[in-house]
């Protein structure tokens, strides 16, 4: 009880801290310096409609690097202590029988959730979405797959090639921004095109591409990994 | 400093005044000890024949080379102090050799014949000696604290550490002897003179009922002989010390006699009236009332 | 050039063509990850040659081919590339460490290595805020995976705390991110910078939450509980990377954000620092998992960084190479310490005795311990002495004693740890096997402290000075250990000779100097030549104890405070190790240790107030002290007195001396000690004298001294043990010169000279002595000895001399000694002091008298009736010291002239003067050489005498005595030895109640059980760990800008 | 208009938070947990911030629950 | 609206760490931490805010005139990233869990105190 006060006055202190954020933030009328030149020249520099995008995949590129590599990271991880070794299964263990609804309708809706995410990634730097949110629905056709057949083993080593030629590829266009363009991660290899088309914003729709498929993957993989990992002490 | 050969001969009949002074003195005490307890007592020239006797013996016994040569350390602890010390006042001849070294020398010089009596008496394997040696030791280690208060005194009273100076300093007369000039450092010192002669109730050391006769117990013959001259003169040289220090000196060899017989005379004087003190007994003892004197006798000067 | 950028390019490039390959290829990926490490070491390398060879500009590079702040720029500079090589290079070895490890777990365990490495390579790099919290993320999440390595309970606990921490953490830094961004309106480090959102009352709370959570992620006292137990649970390879490269990755970008609030804020880094490094440190005091234990001693480490940085205004341009040195030798020594925890395996620091099988390793450990706590030759060592030197200039002393305090408590553990290795015995030691790729890491990382160690040198203010020489003679020493003990003695014996020449010129003409150079080296020689009597090869016994020379000599020659210390430091060093040989000295080694550091902080202290009262960094700086000049001088008094062994700090020199081997005995004996003496004899000379402060420390450092001598000479006669009762005895004969140089006249250096140089030649002598006696005897305890007269008769006439000397008794020298004090004491006046003084001097004659009777005297007994004389190579020196005694004892002139004249100028008054042989003063005289001839002439005489009176003495039998009637057959019973002083004992025993014993051992209780009391904050719940994080937000916000 | 949403909303996520937090049942409090990021991502939809709200659900309310239901699952299983 | 919204995330935050810090299920703890991450991107969004414009999504607007009608789009980018980072620590999260539980049978977090002092 004497702990629980003491967390409350905590967490008091930590509301306090809050409050002077609250008091210290006064909302915006404008753009802030950093906002108004992406508002300005992303357009022409990048040439993606979705501004968003075009901090992510470009001007921050950085940052998705680091962030598709923690999600690397993750999967590697998780797959290394949840070590899923095929000779610790018992080949005759007790499947759970999924439902014949599930698993025809498995069949029918994966492909169109995956062509769903391809296009959430492809469209990314035009419409709200992109490589990520592409890949989480992508994961999830994935994750439906598994549902139907709880035994579904050979996505693994396809999920990881996938994953691991997204990865080179996206770090290999990063290092042609640097001799092509103007540094690691420049997305104008190609042409910027026109705004708000398809093939536009130069390598932004291929980054996005390779992203997407990679966070599919490696969301894929966590979940596969989770899904299959053994319940035995060890 | 004076190395002629004439010089030494006056020494050497310095020397033997003060050991034949030196056994009439133990002969005498004995007397008088022995009358007090109703004894005759022995003839007054009972010294000069055991040391015939001692020195004639025909069997020597040697337990090895340190128990050989540990009495003449402590003969030469005797005659060390005698050479040394300044024995009548104004008078060359009988200033020995007191120009190598002051009183400092004197007093680490008491030393050496006690270390050399400890070694040879060791070597004897006699665990008597050791016994005697460790209570020795530690009841000197004592008794040095208040002689060295009052040493030290005195030393601020006159200024210097020459025997010779602090002598000269008390021609003045009777009451410029420093008895009364410095009472503090006299009674400290007279008191420290107890232990260091060794009699009751300061005699554990050779503590005739228990343990033979302390340190010696081994020796016999010759080297007897010679610890028994040295108990002659230093019991002469250490009560002229005391003389020098504290008694306005000797302008003659009379007068020596004189004040060395009753500083002598006051530690026996004392032994008969007072029991043998425990070991520890007389460390306290030795570190209670002297001490304080002794502190005292600072204290005036500061 | 390779652009830095590739290193992220590579690695990620290597990551994940590595999980495409990794199923079927794992030798591949294992080589394509060592690759990779190897590139990125190679990258920031050449960076780092291009910043250290040219002067070359920063490099800025822009992601994206936009400008900051709309895209992300990373920085090569100087310290980038610096700091990237670091992390590179321990990444690189580490994974050559855990090469098997990784190959065992996957592929996946591999890619997540040099992810990590990777991220902490941008982390540094990265001039952006956003940017720095997404890859502090990849580092963060790679630690919780690598942590598994190890897969056992205790790595899946200490992962998820880690977890939970870190999670708190960056929501905090994720909030500060985006309000510094709402505020600057850029997230790029040096807009924010520039913004200056410290100044503003609103924009504060920004700066607050990104140092807080910068600070948080250094692992701050108390809130850590979740990185100590990291470092407990993981892999120690892992441990070495968290500490070493992750650590300085976090260290450089509080460094990044340094001036992101302003001033005041480093005061409130620099207290955090230092609550973390004294905290920190002292729960390290009772801990016994070697993996924790390095775990607080790195939070401790950083804790003091981040304090160093907090101090950076106060540093100024001082702030690089200070950090520099501490942060290597850190990175360096932990990375070291937690490789060797891997291959040790032990679970408690006892278990550490194994290191013993492999004196290789145990060299390497001993290096990397004295590389953290600041010896020399290890850059940390110059890293402390230019931060206590700048500190003390701005008058900073409480970050002065706070830095000190915490070292010490270092030293505390790490050199209990040390012993431990060195000497415990212990049963049941962990088999280890090494393999080479465990091997090599730790090598380089020590030759890499030794390295940047010399080559920081001439970057400190007088460092070009210091003299590598005889170190060079060390290493050389080091080199040809594997050699038998007669090749390497003669060696060592040949270095100090040939120094002597070396340094004789140097000197001539600075007597003192002279003196003691000469004690120093001829007293090497002499002790050394001892050492040809034993066998075998005695490893690393002569780089030690030529390591104690170097520094002895160093002393001698020093003209600058900083070398003074670092010769100071080395010989402490060497002379540890020395002591520490012996079989039973490990507790003792440890107390010598401790009030070794202690004393050298007091000393560093003392010298940084020099320093900063002028500015000057020679010797002579100590006489002209103006900043609180009374402490300065109380601190350097006390620091020397550590190694004088005065009363109070005495208490680790019976147990070092008494359980040092035979010929170690009298080194540290004889030798050693001196060099406190000549430390004191330095400072007095130098001091204001006439300053009310200096008087009064004269004063109290005088009755130290009588003090000191009583209690020595009293505990020294109640001994049994025979070293122990010399080594007693050189604590009062300290005393006794403490005593008489602090009487700070002509007659009271004198008579301190005179102690110092006798006490040189027979403690030599008798240690020496003494020693081979109890080798050969395989005995300390006196009673069990006796009558080696008979055995040993050239070792009794040694030690009969030797006991004249330390008696005092007329003609030989130590009379000198005794003549000059009651000269001195007379003429100072300090007559109680005096009495006391001589009161000890009588005492000695207890111990002397024990000590020579119970081994020479008394009874033979019947085990040793076959003993031969010791060894004629522990004779031929003692007896070469017995003619100096003897010489000095007959001319004492001869030397006592010219000494006098020496110190004539520093003292108002010539006090003694000469006739010749005779020696005056205004109390009374002494002729050395007379007495000598008129003792000399008598003896013979008398000698003559008792011989032609007895020619024919028969020699009887040993139980040929008159024991009451019976005749004893059983030495032992007849041997009176045991306890001889009873009766002393039970009158004056109570003068020497080990006060200060006790006193010492409720200190260290004291520190021990608030250590343990400390400590249960870290109960092991995460909850509560996560509840410190919070805690430390709030009370650190409360108290920033809560207006409290 | 939107004031009275972002209140319905911010009210209805801070319910959904608590029972997310002191529900017994884990399976609710996950629900719950999800139902958060489902009231978040209409708030980034409130705040102009559609690739965020698109994110928010797909991965926050969407992935990241199935990832507690599976953990649970195995959690479950384990116990059984 | 924003400062109703900003409050909301403070709130969730808040909320979040009250979670984290007061239960005792690891499962429940981990749900702390999602709420407390959502809670401060709510607020990081917030601060990206501006007024009573619009998505930065340039199909009806057009480039020149975007600065004007569009909020910012780089806070949104971040939120994206942090989303995404979330996920994973989550994720390892709940990993850990699993192992723990596999452990020590419990998922009570009083349970895991075997490193202490």
């Amino acid at each position: 009880m004497i702990k629980k006060i003491l967390i409350i006055g905590l967490l008091a202190g930590v509301g306090l801290i809050f409050f002077d954020l609250f008091n210290a933030y006064q909302g915006s009328e404008v753009l802030g310096k950093t906002g108004r030149y992406y508002a300005e020249n992303g357009a022409d520099e990048v040439g993606a409609a979705n501004l968003v995008t075009a901090v992510i995949v470009t001007y921050r590129g950085l940052d998705t690097l680091g962030e598709v590599t923690i999600l690397f990271l993750t999967a590697a991880i998780i797959s290394f202590v949840l070590k899923f070794r095929r000779e610790d299964f018992i080949p005759n263990r007790p499947v759970r029988i999924t439902s014949e609804l599930l698993d025809s309708a498995s069949q029918v809706i994966v492909p169109v959730i995956f062509m769903v995410g391809i296009y959430i990634f492809i469209n990314g730097h035009l419409t709200p979405g992109g490589g990520f949110q592409g890949g989480a629905v992508i994961a999830s056709g994935v994750l439906l797959m598994i549902m139907a057949n709880p035994n579904f083993g050979i996505s693994h080593k396809v999920i990881a090639k996938v994953e691991s030629i997204s990865g080179i590829a996206f770090v290999l266009i990063g290092i042609m921004g640097i001799f092509l363009a103007g540094g690691f991660l420049d997305n104008r290899l190609l042409g910027l095109g026109n705004l708000g088309e398809l093939f536009s914003a130069g390598v932004i729709p291929i980054i996005y591409t390779f992203i997407g498929l990679k966070v599919g993957a490696e969301l894929s993989n966590i979940l596969g990994t989770i899904s299959h990992a053994q319940n035995e002490k060890n | 400093m004076d190395y002629s050969i004439t010089k030494f001969l006056w020494t050497l009949l310095g020397l033997f005044i003060v050991l034949n002074w030196g056994m009439l003195m133990s002969s005498t005490m004995r007397r008088i000890g022995a009358r007090v307890a109703g004894r005759y007592g022995i003839p007054w020239y009972q010294p000069w024949i055991d040391l015939v006797k001692l020195y004639s013996l025909r069997t020597h016994l040697t337990h090895g080379t340190m128990f050989y040569i540990g009495p003449v350390f402590r003969l030469m602890g005797g005659v060390g102090i005698f050479l040394f010390l300044p024995m009548v006042y104004g008078n060359p001849h009988w200033s020995n050799y007191s120009f190598s070294g002051d009183l400092v020398l004197i007093l680490y010089f008491q030393f050496f014949g006690m270390l050399g009596m400890a070694l040879g008496a060791g070597e004897g394997g006699q665990p008597f000696s050791a016994i005697g040696i460790s209570r020795g030791l530690s009841q000197f280690a004592t008794i040095e604290v208040p002689m060295t208060l009052a040493v030290i005194s005195i030393a601020i009273q006159y200024q210097t550490l020459s025997i010779s100076d602090i002598v000269a300093a008390q021609q003045g007369g009777f009451m410029t002897w420093t008895l009364w000039t410095n009472p503090l450092a006299t009674g400290a010192a007279m008191l420290s003179l107890l232990g260091a002669f060794g009699h009751s109730p300061f005699n554990l050391v050779k503590a005739p009922n228990e343990i033979p006769i302390g340190p010696p117990t081994e020796y016999h013959g010759t080297f007897l002989g010679v610890l028994r001259t040295n108990g002659a003169i230093l019991h002469v040289a250490e009560a002229a010390l005391f003389m020098n220090l504290f008694f306005g000196g000797a302008g003659s060899w009379f007068e020596l006699i004189i004040k060395t017989f009753l500083i002598y005379f006051w530690s026996v004087f004392v032994g008969t009236v007072f029991p043998r003190f425990r070991i520890e007994q007389s460390v306290r003892w030795f570190l209670k009332v002297p001490t304080i004197l002794g502190i005292l006798a600072i204290i005036i000067f500061l | 050039m390779v652009g830095p950028i590739y290193i992220i390019a590579v690695a990620l490039g290597i990551a994940f063509i590595m999980g495409l390959f990794g199923k079927s290829l794992k030798n591949f990926t294992g080589w394509a990850m060592l690759a990779g490490l190897g590139f990125m070491t190679y990258v920031s390398g050449q960076w780092l040659l291009e910043f250290l060879n040219n002067n070359r500009a920063v490099e800025t590079i822009y992601t994206a081919g936009f400008k900051p702040p709309y895209s992300i720029n990373l920085q090569m500079g100087s310290y980038e590339a610096l700091l990237t090589f670091l992390i590179n290079v321990v990444g690189l070895l580490g994974g050559i460490y855990l090469y098997k490890d990784l190959k065992k777990t996957g592929t996946n365990a591999m890619v997540v290595f040099l992810v990590f490495i990777m991220s902490l390579n941008v982390v540094v790099m990265t001039r952006d805020m956003f940017n720095l919290f997404v890859f502090l993320e990849v580092g963060s999440i790679a630690t919780a995976g690598l942590i598994l390595l190890d897969k056992n309970g205790n790595a899946l606990q200490a992962g998820m705390k880690y977890l939970i921490a870190t999670g708190i953490i960056a929501g905090i830094l994720l909030i500060g991110t985006i309000f510094a961004y709402y505020f600057a309106g850029s997230l790029n480090i040096d807009d924010i910078l520039a913004a200056n959102l410290g100044a503003a009352k609103a924009t504060v709370i920004a700066v607050f939450l990104i140092y807080v959570s910068i600070l948080l992620e250094l692992k701050p006292f108390p809130a850590n509980g979740w990185g100590i137990d990291v470092y407990t649970a993981a892999n120690p390879g892992i441990g070495a990377l968290v500490s070493a490269a992750s650590a300085t990755a976090m260290f450089y970008v509080l460094y990044k954000l340094l001036p992101l609030g302003g001033a005041e804020w480093l005061n409130y880094i620099a207290v955090i620092g230092g609550i973390t490094f004294v905290g920190s440190n002292l729960m390290g005091t009772k801990q016994n998992n070697p993996n924790r234990l390095l775990g607080y001693s790195s939070i401790g480490q950083i804790g003091l960084l981040t304090m160093i940085l907090g101090l950076s205004d106060i540093l100024g341009e001082k702030l690089v190479f200070v950090a520099f040195g501490i942060l290597i030798s850190h990175y360096a020594a932990k990375a070291g310490l937690f490789w060797l925890s891997g291959i040790i395996k032990a679970k408690d620091i006892k278990g550490w005795a194994a290191l013993r099988k492999s004196p290789f390793l145990l060299f390497l450990f001993g290096t990397f311990v004295f590389a953290l706590i600041g010896f020399p030759p290890f850059p940390s060592f110059f890293g402390k002495w230019e931060l206590i030197m700048t500190l003390a200039t701005g008058g900073h002393w409480a970050w002065m004693t706070v830095i000190l305090v915490g070292s010490f408590i270092e030293g505390i553990y790490l050199f209990r740890w040390l012993g431990y290795a060195i000497k415990l015995d212990h049963e049941e030691l962990p088999d280890f096997k090494i393999e080479w790729n465990k091997f090599f890491p730790v090598w380089v990382m020590a030759i890499v402290l030794y390295a940047v160690g010399v080559y920081v040198t001439p970057m400190v203010e007088g460092g070009s000075f210091i003299n590598y020489i005889p170190l060079m003679f060390v290493l050389f020493l080091f080199a040809i250990d594997f050699l038998p003990v007669y090749i390497k003695n003669t060696v060592s014996i040949g270095g100090i000779i040939w120094y002597m020449f070396h340094i004789y010129p140097v000197l001539e003409g600075d007597l003192l100097r002279l003196i003691f150079a000469g004690i120093f080296l001829i007293g090497g020689v002499l002790t050394l030549m001892a050492g040809y009597s034993k066998k075998g090869t005695r490893k690393g016994f002569y780089p030690m104890a030529m390591m104690m020379f170097a520094g002895l000599i160093g002393i001698i020659e020093a003209s600058t405070l900083l070398e003074f210390f670092f010769s100071w430091e080395l010989m402490t060093a060497g002379s540890y190790f020395l002591i520490i040989r012996g079989k039973r000295s490990m507790p003792h080694g440890y107390s010598y240790m401790l009030f070794s550091i202690a004393g050298a902080y007091a000393i560093l202290f003392g010298f940084g107030l020099a320093f900063a009262s002028g500015f000057d960094t020679s010797l002579a700086a100590l006489g002209s002290i103006s900043l609180l000049p009374t402490l300065a001088y109380t601190l350097l008094a006390v620091g020397f007195m550590t190694k004088t062994a005065s009363l109070g700090l005495h208490i680790w020199l019976p147990g070092a001396h008494g359980e040092a081997e035979s010929d170690v005995s009298p080194m540290v004996s004889a030798i050693l000690l001196k060099a406190g003496v000549f430390g004191l004899m330095i400072l007095f000379l130098y001091m204001d004298r006439a300053s009310t402060g200096a008087t009064n420390l004269l004063y109290v450092l005088g009755w130290v001294g009588a003090l000191t001598t009583l209690m020595g000479n009293m505990s020294a006669a109640f001994q049994e043990d025979a070293k122990r009762l010399l080594a007693y005895s050189s604590v009062a004969q300290l005393g006794y010169i403490l005593f008489a140089i602090s009487i700070m006249t002509q007659l009271g250096w004198l008579a301190g000279f005179t102690y110092t140089i006798n006490h040189f030649m027979f403690k030599a002598v008798l240690f020496l002595v003494i020693g081979g006696i109890v080798v050969k005897l395989g005995t300390h305890n006196m009673y069990e000895m006796g009558g080696m007269i008979k055995k040993m008769p050239f070792s009794f006439v040694a030690v009969l001399i030797s006991i004249i000397v330390i008696g005092g008794i007329p003609p030989l020298s130590g009379f000198a000694g005794k003549w000059l004090f009651y000269n001195a004491i007379l003429e100072k006046g300090w007559y109680f002091q005096g009495a006391i003084i001589f009161f000890a001097g009588i005492i000695a004659f207890l111990y002397l008298y024990k000590l020579i009777h119970s081994v020479f005297l008394g009874q033979l007994k019947d085990n040793h009736r076959n003993m031969k004389e010791i060894s004629a190579w522990i004779l031929i020196p003692s007896y070469v010291m017995i003619i100096g005694i003897m010489i000095f004892s007959a001319f004492p002139q001869y030397i006592l002239k010219p000494i006098g004249n020496m110190i004539a100028p520093y003292f108002s008054s010539e006090a003694l003067s000469w006739e010749g042989t005779k020696a005056l003063t205004s109390f009374g005289y002494w002729d050395g050489t007379t007495v000598m001839i008129v003792v000399g002439t008598a003896f013979v005489l008398l000698l003559g005498w008792l011989v032609a009176l007895s020619s024919k003495a028969k020699k009887i039998e040993q139980f040929n005595i008159v024991f009451a009637a019976e005749r004893p057959h059983r030495p032992e019973t007849t041997h009176v030895s045991y306890n001889i002083y009873a009766g002393y004992q039970k009158a004056l025993g109570f003068l020497i109640t080990p006060f200060v014993t006790a006193f010492w051992d409720a200190m260290s209780n004291l520190v021990l059980e608030v250590a343990n009391w400390l400590r249960r904050i870290y109960s092991g719940s995460m909850q509560n760990y996560a509840l410190h994080v919070v805690l430390f937000i709030v009370v650190f916000y409360l108290i920033a800008l809560g207006g409290l | 208009m939107f004031i009275a949403i972002a209140i319905v909303i911010g009210v209805a996520s801070l319910i959904s938070g608590f029972i997310a937090i002191h529900h017994e049942k884990l399976s609710v409090a996950i629900i719950a947990s999800g139902m958060v990021s489902l009231f978040a991502s209409v708030i980034f939809l409130l705040l102009a911030a559609p690739d965020v709200a698109m994110t928010e659900a797909s991965i926050g309310s969407g992935l990241t629950t199935l990832i507690f239901f599976y953990v649970l699952n195995k959690i479950r299983q384990r116990n059984d | 609206m924003e400062y109703i919204i900003i409050s909301t995330g403070f709130a969730l935050a808040l909320l979040g760490l009250w979670g984290i810090l007061s239960q005792k299920n690891l499962i429940k703890i981990i749900l702390g931490f999602t709420i407390f991450n959502t809670g401060i991107n709510i607020v990081m969004v917030s601060i990206g805010y501006v007024r009573g414009k619009a998505a930065p999504i340039l199909d009806v607007i057009k480039p020149s005139e975007a600065a004007d009608k569009i909020v910012d789009p780089l806070p949104q980018a971040l939120v994206l990233t942090a989303i995404v980072i979330g996920l994973g620590v989550t994720a390892l999260m709940l990993v850990y869990a699993l192992n723990l539980h596999r452990e020590k049978n419990s998922l009570d977090i009083n349970s895991f105190k075997d490193l202490k002092w």
